[in-house]
């Protein structure tokens, strides 16, 4: 109830700015024009085709950056002499911006889908190595005892023991790496594309369709938040 | 449970780690020698490592440093002094966490930078979009994780509290904050990461700025070395957030183990 | 000294000195989801001056919240709790709580926690700094001023709560399973320490634990818990002379106390363990915390 | 048919869409080709796609960027001349007291698009040729530097048709100079078009054809006004817009492929804005501009 | 039977059954930071078939090193371990270990834990849940077997962990303080339980624990150990009549063991107590753990 009450605020206040003529009336366009450039794209099947498109790349971008990812990890949190010799690289790269690397994923992997997908798995890797790799860490040493005692094999370890012991780190993880999947995935395309959401958006922009960016932006953010809003329901450990 | 002992190794594994990465790059520098791997693409590790001294004397890299520097750390500044209020204020007010928490962990799945040409068009190509941008990236981790940390305090470290009879003020100051900073820290720790990649990305993006735009205009001129050295400086940034974080963290939780 | 006059004397101490604490009728009930929880029921006691109480149940007996509710934490749902005639409506200034669980502050040193109630009272710096130094060392942690709690053992921090509640002299030391984390033999050491402190500072000290050995070895009298709801099932003066050390343990007199309430917990025990097997996740989970 | 890749920077500007119009109007069909067009943000990432050999030919890559990558080896060639002179334009608000950029005083602020790119000689052009003090801000692409203009962050703002033309129509916006005001940029291939070695060694035929189908589509641009319903319908604009476009500011010759102009105005630019260290030699140039003749 | 006629047929049943257990010579110590700690020191002992042995000793005098070495998990630094005359050289499948800490899996149910062993060795899915089920019984769990770990207390998961550990029938049980953590009452109780099984199964046990009551209670030998380096102090036959319940408490016979215990424990708790107030914050956190 307070939630509707807030949002309705928010949206009053948006308009008031719109109205006000204090911000230029082109770029912070009024609710009306916002929910007629939405029903516009809603209406185009030429949305749907790009949205396939970026799905697609997003998907195949998270799964190689999660694999990679969770592989490095298990590996980097499970020897304390890795961690120590190779941790502190990842913590470094982390914070730097994948999309400066996309000149070299147009290199290496073209200027297809390729890239795309290369640029979401580089950016994907590093959230999802460092949450498992600490993840891994907070395994309580008792259980990785209990395996050995039992002579489990590496692999029965993996699958048995550390996975499920770091479900809720690993997932947070993947969460993460999902978040900068995409938006690794949309900055190349506005970079280099003919196809995909990013390209669409910055085709609007290009044109100065505020409307139509709007529409786009908003279904985006959607988008991204109900996948992570799926996400982190299965993540929840009530909820097996 | 009696563990096997590794701290033997004083410094072994660091160096371990250090040599790989020196070995790596003299690996690239003869298979781009070789050309197997082809020199258009992929400059020698050596002259990146020229090209340094190169940028730093030509391209005013010092300066263009400092530019990206103090954007990001006025985007880590108001991330940590908007965030941990708020994410205090939500922890109090437990009305408007059932009201907004939720919207909070969704913006921070909303990819913003993609808005980026809106950004541009409401605050202009100027720094304040680049923080604007980075900062509303940055928040979402930082409120959620001092309103969790703020929640998850022990109780029997309040309790402690409440039978000395100090008031909710002293009570947050003297107990509740500081036990709960560990969990702000690493809040903050994935916030400044967050803000960081935006500062030199939509730096990047739309040229503008430190160093983002030297990385365009050096690979539009075709510098490839030169490209990659400014890429390096870009992850000093990251390195020299990530040390001052650290040093921080240190400074604010002296008993950290 | 027989025992018949032993409790005489205890009479008459009690006539002479008034009660510092009186619990009078104490109940106290949680609604849970799975409906309503008797915790503790209709419990009555006194202590009076410089006596050394323990309460010893089984677990999820109710200690822990008899415990809150004379620490003013938590408001009894029926019945009063008095310091020296003044009802209890929340923490009194001349009560001191040991917690059961780690409660030091792991982001100051030893010497600043023990100092902070101190800091709290607007004690001059150097002045609760020596304060705090006269009580570390009667824990026997002197050399330890500047360490954290993260560098010490488990039984060191719980030493460290211990000088950090004695340092602002509280009338009454309220302290609930204070030793619980550590082994026994540490246990029984810190229990003489303990027993040293409270005979040095002439201190009225309230202990739960449902360690049978520690409450003979350190008490005036045990007030033995039933099981859920927690009731009053008995209270035994324990009639040794002092200073009791942990030597005590394999005497005779010692053995006789220890099988008496041995004799009365089992029942309750053995009780308590069928149901908790009965219960919900949320009380079994508590009942092991 | 064969399929050429094709990297092209600006979407929909009446010089870049040469490529786009003849494929949709058959012309590269009828050639035996089938092209298969990506955007970029910019002449950077055109070359760097074009030198990885990810796509076959790039449309519009700044001539200096050009040069430099060549002058440091990179396998690729001028395969032709994408705009001689600039159809860019300088403009101001409508309630700017400036009537032309002669006008400007010091205090004025005029804007290009990012360091080294055509837009930047331009503005410098006009520094040097009137005379000017004002100070010269990057400001991006024409509708970041719009929103500028019109939230008055710059007083004078620049374009390429057909961006701004309603704002002209409007009345919202004044021009107050063209790139091609400047005798230099005039007479100066600022963008080509290029392809990587590999094009030129292996798919001789193919290029050759590309280029026929080029040209015919340029002449075919210019013949009738078929091809300004395509750029309108393709910019969502209408047809009187499209002929102002390219009648007003696409001169012919502004797209003509077949020659490179003022190699040594470029040269000297190069120097300027760094990209190259030394001027290419005319022997240099006999490699890298390999131009196919016209049929 | 007398003590000496009990020792004599002690001595002829060592004679017959030849050992399951050897520990020769065994030494560990660990390299740290601040220097060398040598944790446990030329120990010998050996367990028969069928003999219920405990260990004994103060906090971080080795006794868990020791455990993780017959346990293969660590290597020792000298001497040789021996399984029924194997040499151990990592887990040796005889072994079943029951750890200090609660180590159930919390995303298992209970009979899913119980089970894990039998899933490594491949075991049918209808054979193993059957046989999970037999010894969720014998602990006492049964109607828990849908459970998950954060819904049972303490003592229920250390009963978990007991199953998980007795269902692929160890010839050798180890247990390292499995009962640490719960309270005095119901871990006598558990004591009583796990005497039944051994009886039941024929089970041979080495158990380590610091709990006095506890070694008496079920032990046909208690190990004294030495504080750091752990060294063999004692070898202490109890010749207590079975099976022992917990009324046995209270008995003399009972008092004087426990008496005889402890007074070889204060020694080696008193000087392992002044020793840790000493020692590096590593190694006390350690000891605290
Ligand atoms: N906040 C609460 N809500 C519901 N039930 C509660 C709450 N606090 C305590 N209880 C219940 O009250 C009973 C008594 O709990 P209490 O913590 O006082 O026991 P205890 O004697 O201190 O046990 P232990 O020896 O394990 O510390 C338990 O059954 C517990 O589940
Ligand atoms: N991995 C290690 N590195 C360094 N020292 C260790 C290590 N493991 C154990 N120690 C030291 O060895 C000694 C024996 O430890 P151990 O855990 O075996 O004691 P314990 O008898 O089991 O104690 P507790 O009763 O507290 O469980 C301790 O002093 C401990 O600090
Ligand atoms: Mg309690
Ligand atoms: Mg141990």
């Amino acid at each position: 109830m307070l939630r509707i009450l807030i949002a309705a605020i928010l949206l009053l206040i948006w308009q008031a700015m719109a109205m006000s003529g204090l911000f230029y009336q082109d770029v912070v366009l009024g609710l009306p024009d916002i929910a007629r450039g939405m029903a516009r794209l809603l209406l185009d099947p030429d949305f749907y085709r790009n949205l396939w498109i970026t799905v697609a790349e997003i998907l195949a971008a998270s799964a190689i950056g999660s694999l990679t990812g969770l592989v490095c990890g298990m590996v980097l949190g499970g020897s304390r002499i890795l961690e120590r010799a190779f941790e502190r690289y990842l913590y470094y790269l982390g914070p730097t911006p994948k999309i400066i690397f996309f000149p070299l994923m147009i290199l290496w992997f073209g200027v297809g889908p390729g890239s795309k997908v290369a640029l979401g798995a580089l950016s994907c890797f590093f959230p999802v190595a460092l949450a498992v790799a600490a993840g891994m860490r907070e395994i309580p040493f008792i259980l990785k005892c209990v395996g050995t005692s039992l002579r489990a094999t590496p692999l029965q370890k993996t699958l048995k023991i550390y996975l499920p012991a770091m479900r809720g780190p690993v997932i947070n993880g993947l969460r993460m790496g999902f978040g900068v999947a995409v938006i690794g995935v949309l900055l190349a395309e506005t970079k280099l594309s003919n196809q995909g959401l990013g390209y669409l958006v910055i085709q609007n922009y290009q044109h100065f369709d505020m409307q139509a960016m709007y529409a786009l932006l908003i279904a985006i953010f959607g988008l991204a938040v109900a996948a992570n809003t799926a996400l982190s329901h299965w993540a929840d450990p009530n909820h097996r | 449970m009696p563990r096997p002992d590794a701290t033997r190794l004083r410094f072994g594994p660091e160096l371990g780690g250090l040599a790989v990465l020196v070995l790596l790059l003299a690996i690239v520098e003869l298979l781009v020698r070789s050309a197997l791997l082809n020199p258009f693409l992929v400059p020698q590790p050596s002259a990146v490592l020229l090209a340094f001294g190169r940028i730093v004397a030509e391209e005013n890299v010092l300066h263009r440093f400092l530019v990206t520097g103090s954007e990001a750390g006025t985007a880590a500044v108001l991330v940590a002094c908007i965030g941990v209020p708020l994410g205090a204020l939500l922890h109090r007010a437990h009305l408007l966490r059932a009201a907004i928490g939720s919207w909070i962990a969704a913006v921070a799945a909303a990819p913003i930078v993609l808005a980026y040409p809106l950004f541009l068009v409401m605050f202009g190509r100027s720094a304040s979009t680049i923080i604007v941008i980075s900062v509303l990236s940055g928040l979402p981790p930082v409120i959620l994780m001092t309103t969790d940390s703020l929640q998850s305090v022990r109780p029997a470290l309040i309790d402690v509290g409440k039978s000395l009879r100090m008031n909710a003020w002293s009570l947050f100051w003297k107990i509740m904050f500081p036990a709960a900073l560990p969990g702000i820290f690493s809040g903050l720790r994935i916030g400044f990461i967050f803000a960081l990649i935006n500062v030199v990305g939509v730096e990047f993006l739309i040229n503008f700025g430190g160093l983002g735009p030297l990385i365009n205009e050096l690979a539009e001129r075709y510098d490839l070395p030169g490209t990659y050295a400014a890429i390096g400086f870009v992850v000093l940034v990251s390195i020299v957030v990530f040390l001052i974080l650290e040093a921080l963290e240190k400074w604010l939780r002296p008993g950290k183990r | 000294m027989n025992t018949a006059s032993r409790q005489a004397d205890e009479a008459a101490r009690a006539r002479t000195a008034p009660p510092i604490l009186t619990v009078d009728g104490v109940s106290r009930h949680f609604d849970t989801a799975d409906g309503r929880v008797d915790a503790v029921s209709d419990i009555s006691l006194s202590v009076s001056h410089g006596e050394f109480v323990s309460i010893i149940g089984p677990s999820g007996c109710g200690k822990s919240t008899l415990f809150s509710m004379i620490g003013g934490l938590l408001p009894a749902s029926a019945g009063a709790i008095r310091i020296e005639d003044e009802t209890i409506r929340g923490p009194h200034p001349a009560i001191g709580m040991v917690f059961q669980e780690d409660s030091t502050f792991p982001w100051r040193t030893v010497i600043d926690n023990v100092a902070f109630p101190l800091e709290l009272q607007g004690v001059a710096r150097s002045e609760r700094l020596e304060k705090a130094r006269h009580f570390i060392d009667l824990v026997g942690l002197s050399g330890f001023e500047r360490s954290y709690p993260a560098q010490l053992s488990g039984g060191m921090r719980q030493r460290v709560s211990i000088a950090r509640t004695l340092v602002f002299e509280p009338k009454l030391l309220l302290m609930d399973e204070p030793f619980a984390a550590l082994d026994e033999q540490t246990r029984l050491l810190l229990g003489d320490k303990v027993s040293q402190i409270q005979a040095t500072l002439d201190q009225t000290v309230l202990l739960i634990t449902h360690n049978i050995a520690e409450a003979v070895q350190l008490s005036d009298r045990v007030m033995i818990m039933s099981y859920r709801p927690g009731r009053n099932k008995r209270i035994l003066p324990i009639d040794l002379p002092r200073p009791r050390t942990s030597e005590m343990l394999s005497s005779d007199a010692f053995g006789h106390y220890v099988a008496r309430i041995w004799a009365d917990l089992r029942e309750e025990a053995g009780r308590g363990m069928r149901e908790t097997e009965g219960v919900s996740a949320r009380g079994a989970d508590h009942a092991s915390s | 048919d064969d399929t050429l890749k094709l990297a092209v920077g600006q979407r929909g500007n009446w010089d870049t869409i040469v490529s786009q119009l003849g494929q949709d109007a058959g012309i590269f069909k009828k050639h035996g080709l089938e092209l298969e067009i990506l955007y970029t943000q910019g002449g950077g990432e055109t070359l760097q796609a074009v030198i990885s050999n990810s796509v076959d030919i790039g449309v519009a890559a700044g001539t200096i960027g050009v040069f430099s990558a060549f002058q440091k080896g990179a396998p690729i060639r001028i395969i032709g001349a994408q705009a001689t002179g600039a159809a860019d334009f300088w403009y101001v608000r409508a309630d700017s007291p400036l009537h032309s950029i002669k006008d400007a005083t010091p205090q004025t602020t005029i804007a290009y698009s990012t360091n080294g790119s055509s837009t930047n000689s331009v503005a410098l052009g006009f520094a040097k040729a009137y005379g000017l003090k004002s100070k010269l801000v990057a400001t991006g692409n024409p509708s970041a530097t719009f929103t500028q203009v019109m939230t008055k962050q710059v007083d004078v703002g620049w374009s390429s048709p057909p961006f701004g033309f309603d704002a002209l129509a409007q009345g919202k916006i004044r021009i107050v100079a063209k790139a091609n005001d400047l005798d230099e940029i005039r007479h100066e291939s600022i963008r080509t078009l290029i392809g990587n070695v590999n094009l030129l060694e292996h798919k001789q035929d193919q290029l050759k054809r590309f280029m026929a189908a080029y040209r015919e589509t340029i002449d075919w641009m210019y013949a009738s006004d078929d091809a300004l319903k395509a750029y309108a319908a393709f910019n969502k604009t209408d047809v009187a817009t499209a002929r102002k476009v390219r009648d007003e500011f696409f001169p012919k010759s502004l797209i003509d492929p077949d020659k490179m102009a003022g190699l040594d105005l470029l040269n000297k630019d190069g120097i300027a804005f760094k990209t190259i260290s030394e001027p290419l030699t005319p022997q240099q140039f006999d490699t890298l501009i390999q131009i196919p003749p016209r049929q």
